[in-house]
């Protein structure tokens, strides 16, 4: 399955993609593109991605999640040139019961932040471009451990 | 097949994002003596031209997964030099 | 703003009530009409409710939760007979970090259960009927508190 | 206008779900003496035919707000008893 996608992510689609009778809560998160940035005014973005272990580390990262919490799980990141309010990363989790299926979302988007190796480039306002490093202080990320810290992360 | 002490290996070093560019490119090949651990490529890699502009530990991937810089390179494996992540 | 509706609960005009170029985090949850219940097999059921209090309750959990975050909230919960599948409740809640936007849609949905006067009756595959008493045990409800204590819930 | 100890008070008093069928009726119009309490028009109303079915202490609500049973009822007050919630 593929977790990368060039084309814009479908809310709907993503929610009925974990649905079954079985499961009556579905816990979800849409990341999307902010006009803004550390104090300056985006215009647009591109994700880049090293795809084929962003691939597999979105494969483990749900894999985790199955084998901890009794939940289906829909996971999509997109990449290639985003504007503002376009969906960056969609999340669905569907559980009998919502205590999983908020914790398994919750824990989706935090590993997705952590471990998953992709880059975003944003295009501002005042014409200049800047790779976005979250590990930057006054970047405006929350929760991303610093470069180093984060070395092994996946190990 | 004997092995020895001085037998090189070769692996790829992947670059990406704001590394590609300091470096100039995305793709290294690189003959390491055997059992060469991360940090020990990271500081070839340091050496060349545009090298000192990455950080002394980055991220590093190795064969699509995270590895700290004590882990050890191999014959074909491909390890990857990863500025601060930004998806989500 | 009615928060009740006797119409199909659409998912994305939920998320885009919500959504702005400012706030880049949705937490969404939504609670879909499960097959089972307590160990029983349902065929279908019916919402009813205090209409003029639900509303009111829906509106000051509402204000709360926008009092304790800085999120934009949307809520809606349905009424009259549903099926298996279709969405009983759904919420939505755009924050400009992910922690905000969790925090206020938990809070949400555990104020819903707990405050608003809404009942649901089960039509099971045996033929019988039941009005669902989630403080009774072996009731499969999740973290509603007794009837006893509830009293006062909203004062 | 005088108020006298002995001057009555009507409330509205509604039933809902499994409470109205307990009880055969949505609707009830008590006439109460001032300063009344929720539990003492629960008293009442647990006397009244079905009314035994009901819980001693069940959820009530005032004026479309939630209430303890020390509360008291007004004039013109609408009070709810409310089976256990099963919304969300």
């Amino acid at each position: 399955m593929p977790y990368l996608t060039d084309q814009p992510i479908d809310p709907s689609a993503l929610l009925q993609s974990v649905e079954s009778a079985e499961r009556g809560g579905l816990a979800c998160f849409f990341g999307v593109v902010r006009n803004h940035h550390a104090g300056r005014a985006v215009l647009r973005l591109e994700y880049s991605a090293y795809g084929a272990m962003a691939e597999a580390e979105c494969a483990r990262i749900v894999a985790e999640t199955l084998a901890r919490w009794p939940v289906a799980v829909a996971l999509r990141h997109r990449v290639g040139r985003l504007e503002i309010g376009d969906t960056a990363v969609g999340i669905a989790v569907a559980a009998a019961h919502r205590d999983a299926a908020f914790a398994a979302c919750r824990h989706v988007i935090e590993e997705v932040k952590r471990r998953v190796p992709i880059w975003k480039r944003e295009l501002y306002a005042d014409g200049t471009e800047e790779w976005v490093d979250p590990t930057r202080a006054g970047s405006g990320a929350e929760g991303q451990r610093g470069s180093e810290a984060a070395a092994g992360a996946g190990a | 097949m004997a092995i020895t002490a001085d037998r090189h290996t070769t692996i790829r070093v992947l670059l990406f994002a704001s590394y590609a560019e300091r470096l100039g490119r995305e793709l290294l090949e690189l003959s390491v003596p055997p059992d060469t651990t991360v940090g020990q490529v990271l500081e070839l890699v340091r050496e060349m031209p545009g090298g000192d502009q990455l950080p002394r530990h980055p991220l590093c991937a190795l064969n699509l997964a995270h590895v700290g810089s004590d882990a050890r390179v191999g014959p074909g494996d491909e390890l990857a030099i990863l500025p601060p992540l930004a998806g989500g």
